[in-house]
């Protein structure tokens, strides 16, 4: 723990750039294609963190049925592109969050709903719930509300399928980019021997999206702390010592 | 349609009737955002000619989601009750419960009926908003939640003060209101919003929302604590100040004012005299500084530089050319309104903590100036506004034309005089009211009737005196006349004074604004009277300086000039009080703690360089 | 030159059956909304989902076996579209028959027991069983319609099967000459395109959508895709057994989507059975009413 | 699914494996997680997970004004929160000795039915959803709609109302309100018989429920079971009948109950308290108007307002079941301690994981929804 | 019947020294009791009063005494009252006697209370954590435990710096209190 105090959290550059635009002009069109049918087909993940969930069964349900935006819940994060943070996140719901978002395909969106991903909310003072969410995911956009009614919620939605359909919509990147300032303050609240079973600097490789922000103190303390996922040693046994290999 | 009984198996052709839905339309809502209901809580916006930045919103807000934002350029007068600071509300925190929109003493904020807002991660500043009436996307939204008479959690009414009625008082001196009780003042204690405007526009910057949480906290010791730091004179102050708190209260925008000087009275009231004074003394210096400092009249702002000096452990004499001290507030307050036990009990305490006060010693005669100069390290006067002012209308210089001030110096002192069966009193003020009043209570007791007339230059609507000080005038018999100015003092060919004849005004002021008063020539009465009383201002009895120290000092007006601090053109010499800032208690009592800290920095700096 | 058109045959029999189980998938996803009084996706929306889930990506993965599995789901039904005889199209009718056929739809649910098998997790490994006992469940009914129809029609060839029925006019139709096959048929329909009340196995609220719970992006995609030809697939054989099969596209497309119509109303209106009960249900009134069926049509 | 789920690969192969059931999952109400350990589909034990949604309500409720809290009770739960700003309010008014005009019990009663419909047309479409039929819960989510449609222009808030205040309700209604209130219930009538034909009557449904997570009489009122969920098992008692507040006594309604004691009496009693509410909710429109007067009694002002130094148990009946505060003030500003004692704090764990055992995996999810537990309660 | 039982509680608790007993109206009881005799207060009330429900146990933090309060409320569906037993225990060491042979629903209290207060039910099925299992801190409802205090030294501020307030900081302007300072 002590040790964990010493170092501190690195701040957070934003190299995360909005899609790039190729020199093959038919290659943009497919992307802008592709952008689109993101924008239109948004899976939510069936999740309810906190009190603004209550919202979310009008929002999806016949009063006014987000399925016309192609938006339908999706039961594990697997299949999920957005994820709903309802309201205020206790510290042990905040865990959970981080696990589903690291298990989430890219390219993948946080919607902070209510006051309480904001500055706390309405539990500010209290000792179980985190109180900033950026600090712990990149978040693409915000509702504001206690609770923000149903309309609201859709009205960010359909910002948020702007921002997709634009391109401009990359704040998953930033996870892997700075992701040791994130999980600098993820172990600043969880402690130093957090971690997950997702591996994200792999993943980073994997997007091309490792810059010299992602590796850092924290992530080193990770490795340190981490045990291989025996479940994982199917597919990724080979490929994560490589890589552990590569970063000692 | 009965209730299912558990038994009921089912049936699996029913759940076919839902097919009718395919003809039926859907009952899904259009994309755009529908209008809220009309009391919706949405999101804020506050109109800032009303605000008055009292913050009572922050303290409401259980989410602490408002800050306060000082805005330059807002008006900013702490006499009004008007400070230039707006909150501020943080969406990341706020709930719309609407307490701010429930408490808001003048109903500025509200919440509208626009609930739709969304930003991205890196404008997350927009969740932080200063609302203005032009709501918060600058879109036109009705109002949504807003102040009614229902939600309003400011109790608008202040606790009846009892008070004797006017049968009963109109031929005694005693004290009229009888203070309040206990409960009732823990009742009108609590309706405090703690915004502090009080504070702010009292002279003497009392900590009036701390003693008002005491005194709801049912401490009234604690009251007194905070009451002793700013003013040694709250006896006199909890009854006859001229309370600028209540004037700038925040709860009085819209309804009455918390009574501040009533609570004061109460918490002085409940606490002991003895306890009073070792609360007073709390604070006091342990040690002799050797300095001596003379004072120079026994006026609340003379004590009130005494008491502080004396705490600070310096030698302080009081010299009071009358018998005894207290200065206007003894000689110039009827004892219906400020008993004089109670302002003895004020002079206790200001004596406890060390102060000499030498009464029957006139300076400038028994004692010179001079005298003082070399016996003591600083001087101060604050000899006050002892002499009435003088109409200068024709017949003034009758013998029964008398001045307010020598007149209530008489009463009180117990000097006997002939108390007229009918009287005038010229001038619209407090003192004018205060003679009205006595005469008339001194009319009843001898007379059984009460004959007193007060012309008064102003109409009610700009009135000089405190519209409760009328009423009760008005109850105890006394008539008053207003927009009358004052013409001719008639005298018959007797030499006997027949009455005061006035003329209707038709302006007080010229057009510049000075003091020109225009009078209507055909609206012409006579008020009769065996006595007409001056009463249109008082001045200072300069003849104390000598001719030498005349010369010296630098006069403006026929006032003394002294800077903020006190401070005159000769370096020994203070002065304070209501010969510097005009008549007023509190504003004595301010002026004795600037002019004590003065002292207190020039005897220190004094030492400092002896060493 | 015929070797050229039954390739071009074979290629474009999969596309025309993944546009039009489009098109159904659609249509079930508006009726489900209509009967819940909403307004339902747009148009495209299906598109715009598997677009999406191609897109999307991700370095997870759950080995070999996950991806072999779903790519044996998707292409045993590519495989089973070539064998399904459409107006102007019969592919590999001919060759194969209903009996190939009813052997080529078991291929999907086997391909994503294998894949899931291997992605650990358990409401998956539960989904994968509870599909199976559900194929279980549903075949012996199929297997039944099939024998069936083969018997009254003389033939497993079902180009042939539709020649007969069209030669002979509405009267000669399988749901006229086995009426209580047809039934049979119409009852295990949901069963074959894993609707209410018998998608057990998906159950979102217990074991978590079942045997997709591992499933992300392309592998999602897949399974869309697939869900498309199942629906198509559905259709296209009860209106070849029963309804006379298509010589025009113009007659032949309300029919297949009026049989898959039928399912999905009755899908929104039902809870889903448990386990055992779809097996009890199934071997129980369809089977019944199919060895009736066969008993009559054997007679 | 969480990756703890990665686990059961550890395990040595056999039928028997544990299972994550939560906290993100379909088949949970809210934020809440079971461990299950199952044998092939059945439950040999389960083992509730809460905390997910804790934000130490009475640790924050001490740390603030009486009137503050206002804002913060309905949050304990969500789905049905005005009984919880009742409760709290019931409880100050005792300690205060505030007596609350006739016009403010009767809205809050009002209110409070209005909660119960909004709140038990939800637990429906939760109980259908876990059945695997999403139509009545698109049904019922849109009818709750309209009700709090009603809620909006009551309170200017569609969910948390924040409505009742320590000595009555915070304004009057607005014009006509009564009469649009009218019409929903006309409507809300209308709908049943649909309902009815689609999920109460359904035999498939009735397949799937009767007999899951049964419990007796016995039983249930060892396990500390209250509301419907006691009612379902043949008891008749109501907090509002047998222990009244507010304008509860003049007021004619039936204590409905049903003998199973399982799933399908749970939801069976939940639809005819639908039909009770809507009955409770005409008598108040009918009665209201000729109640006339101030919906709030004079209060001290928020910021310096000292509850009496004193303890009280208030009970309200909520749409879950026995619903309670224990309020301790030491005369101070702020409450000294108070104890919320939601229904669900035992349904949701201890009956639950009582009821689990034995059961299938696929009626988990059901037993949860019929009992109505309401996650945010327990944790707090 | 439900009035004799009352009456007959009634009569035979005022009986007893070791408590005391107070009425508050037809429905609610107040009994204090010392903590050695609440289990027999309690069985007599379930096994001979019919107070079979166990409303809640609710702990109560009394730190100038030194003591928590615990309260046993028990409900008797036959008369419709409640009964509220009140017991002080020492706040140090916090150990008391768990009453879940009697009252099943207690396991949960029990529980809750040892998480929140740290008190420890000697008897009781599950001490195990539950809502706190990712709390490391002392027990956080004890009133030396200061929430506000905890979240200022743990947590960041989302620290907002507008356009609208840069202008007025521009200007002379700007923050002049910010909540956390009246509070």
């Amino acid at each position: 723990m002590n040790e964990l105090d010493k170092i501190p959290v690195r701040q957070e550059i934003s190299v995360a750039q909005g899609s790039v635009k190729r020199s093959n002009p038919l290659a943009n069109v497919f992307d802008e294609l592709v952008r689109f049918c993101q924008s239109r087909s948004m899976f939510m993940l069936h999740y309810c963190t906190g009190c603004g969930a209550i919202e979310l069964p009008p929002a999806m349900t016949s009063r006014f049925d987000m399925e016309r935006l192609g938006i339908q819940p999706m039961v594990t994060p697997r299949q999920a592109d957005i994820l709903l943070i309802t309201g205020y996140v206790s510290v042990k719901t905040l865990k959970r969050i981080i696990l589903t978002y690291e298990q989430m395909p890219a390219p993948k969106y946080v919607i902070g709903i209510c006051s309480c991903t904001v500055n706390g909310g309405m539990y500010w003072q209290s000792y179980a719930t985190a109180k900033v969410l950026k600090e712990y995911l990149p978040v693409d956009i915000y509702i504001a509300g206690c609770m923000p009614r149903p309309e609201a919620v859709i009205s960010g939605l359909r910002d948020l399928m702007g921002d997709i359909k634009s391109g401009s919509a990359s704040n998953w990147k930033r996870y892997f980019q700075n992701y040791d300032h994130y999980l600098g303050n993820q172990q600043k609240l969880f402690d130093e021997d957090w971690q997950t079973p997702t591996d994200i600097i792999a993943e980073a490789e994997h997007y091309g999206l490792i810059t010299d922000q992602t590796l850092g103190e924290h992530t080193a303390l990770l490795q340190k702390h981490q045990q291989p996922l025996e479940a994982l040693e199917f597919s990724l046994g080979e490929k994560r010592e490589k890589i552990r290999g590569e970063n000692q | 349609m009965s209730d299912i009984s558990y038994k009921d198996k089912g049936s699996i052709l029913g759940p076919f009737k839902s097919l009718s839905f395919f003809s039926r339309k859907p009952v899904t809502e259009p994309f755009e955002p529908r209008i809220a209901a009309d009391n919706y809580r949405g999101f804020h916006v506050n109109d800032w000619d009303v605000c008055i930045g009292c913050s009572t919103c922050q303290k409401v807000c259980d989410n602490a989601a408002i800050t306060m934002i000082k805005i330059p350029g807002l008006p900013d007068d702490p006499v009004m009750g008007i400070r230039n600071e707006r909150p501020a509300i943080d969406y990341g925190r706020c709930c719309w419960c609407g307490l701010c929109v429930d408490i808001c003493p003048t109903s500025s904020i509200s919440l509208t009926q626009e609930y739709v807002h969304t930003c991205r991660e890196n404008e997350l500043d927009s969740y932080f908003i200063l609302p203005d009436p032009n709501g918060m996307h600058n879109k036109l939204f009705p109002k949504g939640w807003s102040k009614t008479g229902d939600a309003d959690l400011v109790d608008l009414e202040r606790q009846p003060m009892a008070e004797m009625e006017p049968q009963s008082r109109s031929d005694n001196f005693d004290e009229i209101v009888d203070g309040f009780t206990k409960q009732q003042a823990i009742i009108e204690a609590s309706r405090c919003v703690q915004c502090g405007m009080c504070h702010d526009s009292c002279p003497t910057n009392m900590h009036a929302p701390e003693y008002i949480r005491a005194i709801w906290e049912g401490d009234a010791e604690e009251a007194v604590r905070q009451m002793y730091r700013t003013n040694p004179f709250s006896h006199v102050c909890g009854r006859v100040c001229t309370h600028r708190c209540e004037t700038a209260c925040s709860i009085g925008r819209r309804g009455d004012p918390v009574a501040i000087r009533w609570l004061k009275r109460y918490a002085m009231d409940a606490v002991s005299d003895e306890r009073v004074r070792e609360i007073a003394a709390e604070g006091k210096a342990d040690f002799v500084s050797g300095k001596k400092i003379a004072i120079i009249g026994s006026g609340p702002a003379g004590l009130t530089t005494a008491f502080d000096l004396a705490k600070n452990g310096h030698a302080v004499t009081v010299y009071e050319a009358l018998h005894k001290p207290g200065g206007m507030t003894r000689y110039g307050i009827p004892e219906y309104r400020l008993p004089y036990d109670r302002l003895d009990a004020d002079i206790d305490v200001i004596k406890s903590v060390g102060v000499r006060i030498e009464c029957n010693v006139r300076i400038g005669s028994d004692i010179t100036m001079e005298q003082l100069r070399q016996d003591f390290d600083a001087v101060v006067v604050a000899i006050g506004l002892q002499q009435g002012r003088s109409t200068r209308i024709p017949g003034s210089d009758h013998e029964q034309v008398r001045a307010s001030v020598d007149l209530l110096r008489m009463i009180t002192a117990g000097e006997s005089f002939d108390v007229p069966e009918s009287v005038v009193v010229i001038g619209g003020g407090n003192v004018a009211m205060d003679i009205a009043r006595s005469l008339a209570r001194m009319q009843k007791s001898q007379y059984g009737k009460v004959a007193v007339t007060v012309s008064a230059l102003e109409d009610f609507d700009h009135f000089l005196a405190d519209p409760e000080e009328v009423k009760e005038a008005r109850e105890e018999g006394v008539v008053i006349l207003d927009s009358r100015g004052p013409k001719e003092c008639v005298i018959d060919k007797n030499g006997k004074l027949e009455g005061l004849t006035t003329l209707g005004v038709i302006s007080i002021f010229d057009d510049d604004g000075r003091f020109a008063p225009s009078y209507d020539e055909v609206d012409e009465q006579l008020h009769h009277g065996g006595m007409v009383i001056e009463s249109i201002g008082q001045m200072s009895d300069i003849s104390l300086f000598g001719e030498e120290l005349t010369e010296e000092l630098e006069w403006n007006r026929g006032r003394l000039q002294a800077d903020e601090d006190g401070v005159t053109s000769v370096s020994w010499l203070w002065s304070a009080g209501d010969m510097v800032h005009g008549p007023d208690v509190v504003h004595a009592v301010a002026d004795g703690h600037r002019v004590a800290a003065s002292i207190e920095t020039y005897l220190n700096e004094g030492s400092s360089n002896n060493e | 030159m015929h070797f050229l058109e039954l390739l071009v045959e074979l290629l474009l029999m999969p596309i025309l059956a993944f546009v039009i189980g489009l098109a159904m998938v659609l249509m079930m996803r508006r009726i489900g909304a209509r009967i819940q009084r909403r307004v339902g996706p747009p148009v495209l929306q299906p598109i715009y989902d598997i677009i999406k889930l191609y897109s999307k990506d991700t370095q997870i993965s759950h080995g070999l076996m996950h991806e072999i599995g779903i790519i044996m789901a998707v292409g045993g039904y590519i495989a089973a579209e070539t064998l399904l005889p459409v107006p102007g199209l019969d592919g590999l009718a001919d060759k194969g028959g209903a009996v190939t056929l009813a052997y080529m739809l078991m291929i999907p649910a086997l391909g994503m027991a294998l894949g899931v098998g291997q992605c650990a997790n358990p409401n998956g490994s539960i989904g994968i069983s509870r599909a199976l006992t559900a194929m279980l469940a549903y075949d012996i009914p199929f297997i039944l319609v099939i024998f069936g129809a083969s018997y009254v029609y003389g033939t497993t060839n079902l180009a042939e099967m539709i020649s007969i029925q069209q030669q002979q006019g509405v009267s000669s139709w399988g749901i006229v000459q086995m009426p209580l096959l047809a039934l049979t048929a119409l009852l295990i329909l949901p069963a074959i395109m894993g609707k209410h009340p018998f998608e057990i196995y998906v159950a979102p609220a217990e074991i978590a959508t079942g045997p997709m719970v591992e499933m992300s992006g392309k592998f999602m995609g897949g399974l869309f895709v697939m869900q498309c030809f199942q629906l198509y697939t559905a259709g296209v054989i009860f209106t070849t057994l029963f309804l006379g099969g298509g010589v025009y596209w113009i007659t032949f497309l309300p029919k297949i989507f009026l049989v898959v119509a039928i399912p999905m109303s009755v899908a929104y209106l039902f809870p889903r059975y448990r386990t055992e009960d779809v097996l009890r249900l199934m071997w129980k009134w369809p089977m019944l009413l199919g060895l009736i069926g066969l008993a009559v049509v054997m007679k | 699914m969480r990756p703890e789920n990665y686990e059961a690969i550890k395990q040595p192969p056999s039928n028997e494996f544990e299972l994550n059931f939560g906290p993100n999952h379909p088949g949970i109400e809210g934020n809440y997680a079971f461990r299950v350990k199952l044998n092939g589909d059945e439950v040999l034990s389960a083992r509730a997970d809460a905390g997910y949604l804790h934000r130490g309500f009475e640790k924050l409720m001490e740390g603030r004004l009486w009137i503050q809290n206002i804002a913060l009770v309905p949050r304990i739960c969500v789905p049905d929160p005005v009984p919880m700003e009742v409760c709290y309010s019931l409880a100050i008014e005792e300690l205060c000795g505030l007596e609350i005009p006739e016009r403010a019990q009767w809205l809050r009663v009002m209110q409070l039915e209005m909660s119960r419909l909004a709140a038990h047309l939800f637990a429906f479409g939760g109980h259908a959803a876990t059945t695997g039929m999403y139509t009545p819960m698109f049904w019922g989510v849109a009818d709750r709609d309209l009700i709090l449609d009603r809620f909006e222009e009551l309170t200017g808030g569609r969910v948390y109302s924040i409505y009742n205040i320590p000595g009555g309700v915070r304004r009057d209604m607005p014009d006509g309100f009564l009469d649009r209130l009218g019409a929903l219930l006309d409507y809300l009538d209308s709908r049943l018989p649909d309902y009815d034909s689609l999920f109460f009557r359904n035999q498939v449904f009735i397949r799937r429920a009767r007999d899951v997570g049964a419990m007796t009489q016995e039983q249930a009122l060892k396990w500390g079971v209250t509301g419907p969920n006691l009612r379902a098992t043949g008891l008749a008692f109501d907090v509002r009948r047998d222990d009244p507040y507010l304008a509860y006594e003049k007021i004619d309604f039936d204590v409905v109950t049903q003998p199973g004691g399982d799933a399908l009496s749970r939801n069976l009693v939940r639809r005819a308290e639908l039909k009770q509410s809507i009955r409770i909710l005409r008598q108040v429109i009918k009665h209201l108007p000729s109640v006339k007067g101030a919906v709030r009694c004079p209060i001290p002002n928020p910021l310096a307002w000292n509850v009496p130094a004193g303890e009280t148990y208030t009970r309200v009946e909520s749409s879950k079941g026995e619903l309670a505060y224990y309020v301790v003030s030491n005369g101070g500003d702020k409450p000294y301690r108070v104890h919320v004692r939601g229904p669900s704090s035992m349904h949701a764990v201890q009956v639950l994981e009582k009821l689990a055992v034995g059961s299938r995996l696929e009626d988990i999810a059901q037993i949860m929804f019929s009992l109505d537990a309401c996650p945010p309660e327990v944790d707090r | 019947m439900s009035k004799e039982l009352n009456l007959w509680l009634d009569d035979l608790l005022k009986d007893i020294k070791i408590i005391q007993f107070k009425r508050k109206n037809s429905r609610r009881v107040r009994i204090d009791i010392a903590p050695e005799a609440l289990p027999a207060l309690l069985e007599l009330l379930q096994g001979r009063a019919s107070y079979v429900h166990l409303s809640a146990i609710s702990c109560v933090d009394w730190i100038e005494e030194n003591e928590f309060e615990l309260v046993y409320h028990v409900w008797s569906y036959e008369t419709n009252s409640l009964v509220s037993a009140h017991t002080r225990i020492s706040r140090e060491p916090g150990v008391y006697l768990s009453v879940y042979d009697l009252y099943t629903p207690a396991a949960f209290f029990e529980r809750d209370i040892h998480e929140m207060f740290g008190v420890y039910f000697e008897g009781s099925p599950d001490m195990e954590k539950f809502i706190l299992t990712e709390w490391n801190g002392p027990p956080p409802m004890r009133k030396d435990f200061d929430s506000e205090a905890f979240v200022n030294q743990t947590f960041n501020w989302e620290e907002y710096h507008p356009q609208w307030l840069k202008d007025i900081e521009a200007e002379g302007g700007g923050i002049t209190t910010r909540p956390e300072d009246v509070r």
